[in-house]
């Protein structure tokens, strides 16, 4: 039993850790604000606070902390994208989940079991191909492998299909695993706020007091703040937030649903995800397959839950282990996804001085916590951007520089 | 491009692309009707050319009668005619067409784009409600009406006519469409068993 | 499944129809600058709020418009594009 | 056996006696009885073991809602003992045991909860090194996590779905619904009335009430042919504009409604005080339904707790059943005593006022129920019935966009629900008693009655009847735990107030932290309860603190019954029989099938060898007839064409054929084809098979903005197209019945021809993918076999040979031609391509002209080139293999294969745009890493100058 478990045991009363303080009153003025307390701004706070020394923080939350997608994304961590840029991003993404637990002190159960992908076509083996070429060369652990290959890593996959659906082979990306969501931004909110790091939730952003090129306040539901450097993390309502400072983002919002069967003993190791059933599957290490797909066919901001889909991720779902038939799905839910026109994020400086971005996540946000956290702290406290995050900025829309992501993301985030 | 000696083979037929392909019948009837005669206009002076042959046509997603063809309006200028019995009338109307200089409306070559299929039987109303989302009671779905819509999943126009339904689509797409009817034929009986 | 109401073919559930997205500003391709030009192809309507925005309905390839709350969802109304014309 | 006699056991036949087996003992029920009610009436309370602590439960509300009484069959987790039917030889096991349900190893657990805080997990299990979580602890607990068991070789079953439409859909067939149904109908409304259980009545079917009520509703049930009722069928959600999935049995009924009526009822909620979890604890209408739908005797000796009506009739029905009830603990102070009271104290039950149950003890192992304390003493008993108040069934209203309150003054939670189509009726509406509720339900239906427009006399509002405050059972929080709030999650008081001690104050986060009301029930039973301790651990009120976000499905349902029964899409071209007829290997392209060769596979290689021989030497015939086909017609097609494609149209003459390349409004390659101008007014333009679809809708769409005179026909399927390709097709040909001239003179290169071969009426195109002298025939695909058997008797002579997709493949690639999403990505551009000569530069507009010069002003950094391999290289690179420049990746192989024509291998790949002249050598990184040198040359590996196929 680790000493941890024994010590609960053998004190009093129940050890409280107040990973969360309550919300404090809202000082005149901070260095830095930043709006979402979502992953990616706890983990900018704390990042800030422990590596750049800069405590004036506050985070800014409208509801409560990590409600939205750090709380709705179905977990994936991976680095199988497609782009050099990509890959070289989300690869340090995934190092910094292997030591995370360590680093905040808070397990968050990174499990790296491996992500299999499936090719239904010969046109999707050919870009699993390009992923695994390149994944190879930035020192990832990508590589395709074919029917028996798949059979080998999951054996209950049901390859007896012919025809359109029958699977041609796989994308196995074992440096891929799932981490528990809230653990990580609860992780960051207790080190955060430890240092000084203010968390206010229930605090809506309502407008910003921009004047020439900067923000000079942020305009709140609980008053005014007046701000050193401003970051926008804001999720699904990135568009929305930035557009209140005057910044319009090449932003679209699309519904993306998730939904969980109830508990079962452990039966699937790997993440699988099938790029023409726009399905993938994982057991959580509570027991309970999560489901997830592709993103709502039309623009919305409802995380209201539809039938279609859920009907859809269960025929892919079933059509890969038949023997789910019989499995109970518990909970349907969905989150609102940002996405960019080449499906991948805009980090880094905004038209504005002082404004930075850390937007358009799409449905790949949550593998990206620690890095785009670390790496917009870098931003913030240097006031430059650093040469990983360059491939990411807005301009890119302005000069064709897109990132060619079409093709990676679909069912797999 | 006038038509040739050479034989029309259809996707049922022997040699056809769903050769070998069961048709159901029992409580729940397919059948083919790819090869009767139909004729249809698409495109602009499609509708002007019909009206001045004295053809009435419905307004859209409606079927009229002329002489012994049906008259299915599925768009302002898209107009399919069905024959109802020796085609004697729609030969005519589309010889009269081919001879005709335009502005005439274009071909829209639904005979050989369309399948014509007709489904029937004691249950047919039950397997229409498990291949179509659309409420097609009596009721709410008349005789002269025509929906463009989804049947088996797959994009098809359907209308009653008086065995049953009448459904047209992707003509490539016949083997499966019969392989979805006879699942639901299928379903339907093992529902019956339980209930 | 949300109801669509297509002008031409009445209420069908939404999935016999495909988005072609919000209505877009029509802009004269040479006398744009590339800036605006680039803003045009990859800044789309996003507001919470009503957009106007394109639909087909799929079995019968009809394009038409719809007016539709960003936030609700709900649809205020459905038209065919000849109106649109008539608005600009 | 604890069985009792008729009236009792409404749903069991005691004339068909069922075997099957539990935890493999052999048990016998009844046909009618549930999993728990045989197990029950054979004295087998214990059905499980808990989630966390592994301590044994059994009943407790018999709705089959909690996991308490979810049990494993051979094929299927997690099933409802309280809802799955028994039948002969059905083997039924326990779930979530180390060991057996009787001696569970992991029954230990309970006395280490102490070292189990709540969340404990976040805090430990990450040591010693950095990867024991993955490698350990996680392991561990994915192990002792979960309930059921997966059984991997399930047999495969049907489900099905269809479609329902009804004016008013009527939820819950109770006193209300009924109400709400008949009504309605009655009115000529098409309604149809589902309730999840196998008969109408809801709690007129085990509750103490009258047979009368239920027989009279049940008769104007019966008198109307417009009310469609579904029992046994659960309504298991509420999505947007009324679309609701009825489950009934293996079969999904999608169904719309006009108006929904929603009576779900109300949700009995448990006491909560130490070990309130053993088996013999159970809601009173669990031991009702017990007794009246299973005629199951609940108990020996019972102890009531009481706090409305509800719990003194069940008290009543107790005694009925013969079971001895030795107290009945009623909480509420004061002094009335209603008729209820009176009658039970007439029966001589003990009744005691202003007391309530503090704690339970139980039998060794906690297996049973031994007694209870009330008032600080023991009272040795079997059976505790909890009626303490209830929750309305919130879960669809709220789905339907209700909003959940909490009235302190009569401390009820309520739902109020946006005026609209959805009406709430009965208990879920707030209803007490059985008058209020029928009533309630007939004015739901006057609601949605006259929003359909039917013509009703607005009933007037009845004032309701003063409500009485409900009483609330004190959350009896025990020093030593075990005071279970959420059975599911083993989680007890504590554990809730010990997250808001860790700041996780809102109730979204105490559900995130602790996982209260995540499990197999969904807050059913604790939710109410969760709010109220929160609300007290961080000083506000229960209002404020409110419940989690109710989200479909309203219970679990089956993957199956979602997923359905599906028919994977196939499409055939016209000569699909005449492939198979040639051992064709078939291979489906997207819902296509086609041929990949011809002949068996063993031969594959030589087979498509010969096949590119025969092209190249003979005369090869390949079926393109799964190529996009759009007819353009109007006054404005040509204008249309110079729109959507790079090249001029407008002006291409009657009877010549163009290349015609698409790009989207990015300036990115979307497709090619080519367009032969039938007339002024009438293209015939091809599209790739995998992008037809896309660009007839991008066409319709672009037309929908431009409203030009044209109109778009997608040709696709009905007609068909034969490749005729190789130096020797024009001989051929020219051996067809034929009114078309082939000759190099009338019939050059890129022009198009209609006539007759064969007697098949055609449209000929003097094309070539293959760069042999090649006539594309495209006719009606109902006269394609006559055509194609037409053209291989007359090519039989000169060695014509089908050839298949693959031979397609590497002819093309030995020509340079692209395959568009192969040789092209998102973000292509014809310059990119080296297609300069493709884009017209006079016209004034066409998709993506003026994002290609500006892309061209930004500069290009790659290019697409040919690359050869000497002959007899030793390794050849795969597609997808990276162009690497200075040890970065430039660019990648798109397409590569060995050329038989040229003896070696070529390959098409995007090299960085300094590389692009030929005689550059650039590097590529084979699939094993290593990297190989390879000089670039132009597209056109063969036969650069073309002239073969213009002969």
């Amino acid at each position: 039993m680790p000493l941890r478990l024994l010590k609960y045991g053998l004190s009093r009363d129940y050890p409280v850790s107040g990973d969360i303080p309550a919300t404090p009153e809202l000082k005149p003025a901070y260095d830095v604000v930043i709006i979402g307390g979502g992953g990616h701004g706890l983990s900018c706070a704390h990042h800030l606070a422990k590596y750049h020394g800069i405590k004036s923080v506050a985070v800014l939350e409208k509801g409560y902390l990590a409600g939205g997608n750090t709380a709705r994304n179905t977990t994936t961590i991976r680095s199988n994208y497609i782009t050099p840029e990509g890959v070289a991003f989300y690869k340090e993404g995934v190092e910094l989940f292997e030591r995370l637990s360590q680093e905040l002190d808070f397990n968050v159960m990174f499990s790296q079991r491996g992500q299999l992908t499936l090719a239904h076509t010969e046109a999707t083996m050919r870009s699993f191909h390009m992923r695994a070429e390149i994944g190879k060369h930035m020192g990832t652990r990508t590589e395709v492998v074919d029917q028996k290959g798949v059979e080998e890593l999951c054996p209950l996959l049901n390859m007896d299909y012919g025809g359109p659906l029958e699977i041609l082979g796989g994308l196995w990306h074992a440096d891929g695993g799932t981490a528990r969501h809230d653990a990580v931004a609860w992780g960051y909110a207790a080190q955060a706020s430890r240092r000084g790091v203010e968390i206010h939730q229930r605090t809506e952003v309502q407008g910003f007091e921009v004047v020439g090129d900067r923000v000079q306040a942020v305009k709140t539901n609980r008053g005014r703040v007046a701000c050193g450097q401003v970051l926008i993390a804001t999720g699904g309502m990135n568009y929305d937030v930035a557009l209140m400072a005057g910044v319009e983002l090449p932003i679209r919002c699309y519904p993306l649903q998730a939904m969980v069967t109830q508990p079962l003993k452990p039966w699937l190791d790997t993440l699988v995800s099938s790029v023409s059933l726009h399905t993938y599957l994982v057991q959580s290490s509570r027991g309970e397959v999560v489901i997830g797909g592709g993103s709502d066919p039309y623009q919305l901001y409802s995380t209201r839950s539809t039938l279609d889909m859920k009907e859809h991720l269960a025929e892919g779902a079933v059509h890969l282990f038949p023997f789910l038939q019989g499995v109970r799905l518990l909970r349907q839910w969905a989150g609102i996804t940002d996405m960019t026109p080449d499906y991948s994020p805009i980090m880094g400086a905004s038209p504005l001085a002082n404004l930075w971005l850390d937007c358009g996540w799409g449905t790949w946000g949550f593998k990206a916590t620690p890095v785009a956290g670390k790496r917009m702290a870098q931003t913030i406290a240097d006031g430059r951007v650093p040469d990983i995050l360059k491939p990411f900025a807005l301009e890119r829309f302005e000069t064709f520089q897109l990132l060619n992501e079409m093709g990676a993301t679909a069912a797999s985030h | 491009m006038a038509a040739g000696t050479a034989t029309r083979i259809y996707p049922f037929m022997p040699g056809g692309a769903a050769d070998g392909t069961k048709l159901v019948s029992g409580a729940i009837v397919l059948s083919d009707l790819t090869s009767q005669p139909r004729f249809g206009l698409k495109g602009g002076g499609s509708a002007a050319w019909l009206a001045a042959q004295g053809i009435p046509l419905p307004a859209v997603n409606r079927i009229g009668d002329h002489r012994g063809m049906r008259i299915l309006r599925l768009g302002n200028e898209d107009v399919l005619l069905l024959a109802e019995d020796d085609a004697k009338t729609l030969a005519e109307v589309k010889a009269a067409w081919n001879a005709a200089a335009a502005p005439k409306g274009y071909s829209s070559w639904r005979e050989e784009g369309w399948a014509w299929m007709q489904l029937s039987g004691p249950r047919l109303a039950e397997a229409m409600s498990s291949l179509c989302a659309l409420d097609l009671r009596p009721q709410k779905f008349g005789a002269d009406d025509i929906a463009q819509t989804r049947v088996g999943h797959i994009e098809a126009v359907t209308f009653r006519s008086p065995a049953g339904f009448d459904i047209l689509f992707d003509i490539t797409a016949s083997a499966y469409f019969a392989r979805v009817v006879a699942a639901v034929a299928g379903h339907t009986d093992q529902h019956r068993g339980h209930s | 499944m949300k109801l669509l109401t297509c002008p031409m073919n009445g209420p069908r559930n939404i999935d016999e129809f495909q988005s072609f997205g919000p209505v877009r500003a029509k802009l004269d391709p040479d006398g744009t600058a590339d800036t605006d030009w680039s803003r045009h192809l990859f800044r789309a309507e996003n507001r919470k709020g009503i957009v106007v925005e394109w639909w087909r309905h799929v079995p019968s390839n009809y394009f038409f418009l719809a007016e539709r709350d960003l936030v609700s969802n709900e649809i205020i109304r459905t038209f065919d594009a000849s109106e649109l014309r008539d608005l600009a | 056996m604890n069985r009792l006699p008729a009236p009792f056991g409404s749903r069991i036949d005691r004339s068909r006696p069922v075997h099957f087996t539990f935890e493999g003992k052999p048990f016998e029920g009844y046909e009618g009885d549930s999993i728990a009610s045989a197990l029950a009436g054979s004295g087998q309370w214990v059905l499980s073991r808990s989630f966390k602590y592994h301590r044994p439960r059994g009943i407790l509300s018999m709705t089959g809602a909690d996991a308490n009484a979810l049990v494993q069959l051979p094929s299927e987790p997690n099933a409802a003992a309280e809802r799955t039917p028994i039948v002969e030889g059905l083997r039924v096991s326990a779930q979530n045991v180390n060991g057996s349900l009787e001696r569970d190893r992991d029954a230990i657990m309970d006395r280490f909860g102490r070292f189990l805080p709540v969340g404990f997990y976040y805090r430990t299990f990450m040591g010693p090194r950095r990867d024991s979580w993955l490698k350990f602890w996680e392991p561990i607990i994915r192990r002792k996590a979960g309930l059921g068991v997966i059984d991997t070789k399930a047999p495969h079953r049907h489900f099905d779905k269809t479609h329902l439409h009804c004016d008013v859909l009527v939820v819950g067939a109770g006193p209300a619904g009924l109400g709400a149904a008949i009504a309605a109908a009655e009115a000529g409304a098409g309604v149809v009335l589902c309730d999840e259980n196998p008969e109408i009545g809801g709690a007129l079917s085990y509750g103490r009430y009258d047979p009368g009520i239920l027989s009279g509703l049940a008769s104007r049930l019966e008198a109307l042919p417009n009310l469609n009722v579904l029992t046994g069928t659960v309504c298991n959600g509420w999505y947007e504009d009324n679309w609701l999935p009825l489950i009934q049995g293996n079969r999904l009924y999608r169904t719309r409604a006009r108006e929904v009526i929603l009576a779900t009822g109300a949700i009995e909620q448990p006491a909560v005080f130490h070990n309130n979890d053993l088996p013999g604890i159970m809601l009173g209408g669990a031991a009702q339904r017990l007794i009246r739908h299973y005629g199951v005797r609940p108990g020996q000796g019972a102890v009531v707790l009481a706090a409305n009506d509800d719990g003194y009739r069940t008290a009543l029905d107790l005694l009925d059943a013969g079971v001895s009830v030795i107290e009945l603990a009623d909480p509420r102070s004061g002094d009335e005593a209603g008729p209820l009271h009176a009658e039970l104290r007439g029966k001589g039950v003990a009744i005691r006022k202003g007391a309530t149950v503090e704690a339970a003890e139980g039998t060794p192992g906690n297996r049973h129920l031994a007694s209870v304390r009330i008032g600080g003493s023991w009272i040795a008993c079997d059976l505790l019935t909890v009626s303490i108040g209830n929750a309305p069934a919130w879960q669809l209203p709220c789905q339907a966009g209700g909003k959940v309150g909490y009235e302190a003054g009569t401390q009820m939670m309520t739902i109020t629900l946006p005026k609209g189509s959805v009406h709430l009726a009965g208990a879920v509406a707030g209803t007490d008693e059985l008058e209020d509720a029928i009533a309630s339900g007939q004015r739901a239906a006057t609601a949605a009655l006259s929003r359909l427009g039917h013509a009703v006399a607005v009933e007037p509002l009845v004032t309701p009847k003063s409500v009485r405050p409900r009483y609330v059972q004190p959350i009896v929080a025990d020093p030593k735990g075990r005071d279970f709030v959420d059975f599911d999650e083993d989680l007890q008081v504590k554990d809730l107030q010990n997250a808001t001690k860790d700041g996780y104050r809102e109730i979204e986060l105490v559900k995130r932290f602790t996982t209260v009301g995540m499990g197999p029930s969904q807050g059913r039973h604790s939710a109410l309860a969760t709010a109220r301790i929160v609300a007290e651990a961080t000083g506000r009120s229960v209002g404020e603190i409110g419940i989690t976000t109710a989200r479909p499905p309203v219970g679990p349902e089956t993957l199956g019954v979602l997923a359905g029964h599906h028919e994977v899409l196939e499409r055939r071209t016209a000569l699909h029989t005449r492939h198979i007829a040639l051992k064709a290997e078939m291979k489906p392209v997207g819902s296509w099938w086609r041929p990949y060769f011809y002949g068996d596979a063993s031969g594959a290689e030589e087979a498509v060898r010969e096949e590119i021989l025969a092209v190249r030497e003979g005369v090869g015939l390949l079926d393109v007839s799964t190529l996009g086909k759009l007819e353009i017609r109007g006054p404005d097609a040509g204008e249309f064409l110079d729109r959507l494609y790079t090249m001029a149209h407008a002006n291409q003459p009657v009877g010549r054929v163009r290349y015609c390349l698409m790009l989207n409004e990015m300036g990115s390659v979307v497709d090619d084809g080519v367009a032969y101008r039938l007339a002024q007014d009438q293209f015939y333009v091809t599209a790739t098979t995998g992008a037809v679809a896309r660009v007839y809708a991008d066409m319709l769409f672009w037309n929908a903005e431009w409203r030009l005179k044209v109109d778009v026909l997608n040709l696709t399927g009905a007609f068909s197209g034969l490749n005729v390709t190789g130096p020797k097709a024009r001989q051929v040909l020219e051996t067809l019945d034929s009114d078309i001239d082939f000759s190099h003179d009338a019939f050059p290169y890129l022009s198009g021809r209609d006539g007759t071969v064969a007697g098949v009426p055609v449209r000929v195109m003097r094309i070539g993918f293959t760069g042999e002298l090649s006539y594309e025939l495209h006719c009606p695909s109902s006269l394609a076999l006559s055509l194609w058997d037409a053209v291989m008797a007359a090519g039989r002579p000169h060695g014509l040979r089908p050839y298949g997709l693959e031979a397609s493949r590497i002819l093309r690639l030995e020509k340079g031609h692209i395959l568009i999403g192969q040789d092209t990505d998102a973000i292509t551009t014809p310059d990119e391509l080296g297609f300069g000569w493709a884009v017209s530069k006079k016209k004034p507009f066409f998709v993506g002209k003026r994002s290609i010069e500006m892309r061209a002003r930004l500069g290009q950094t790659r290019k697409l080139v040919g690359l050869q391999f000497p002959a007899g290289a030793r390794n050849i690179p795969g597609e997808s293999c990276l162009v690497l420049r200075g040890g970065a990746p430039v660019g990648q192989i798109t397409s590569v294969g060995y050329s038989p024509s040229l003896g070696r291998h070529i390959a098409l790949a995007y090299v960085h745009v300094d590389d692009r002249a030929e005689g550059s050598r650039v590097t590529v990184k084979c699939r094993n890493g290593e990297l190989v040198e390879v000089p670039v040359v132009a597209h056109a590996f063969f036969d650069p100058s073309n002239a073969r196929q213009e002969i």
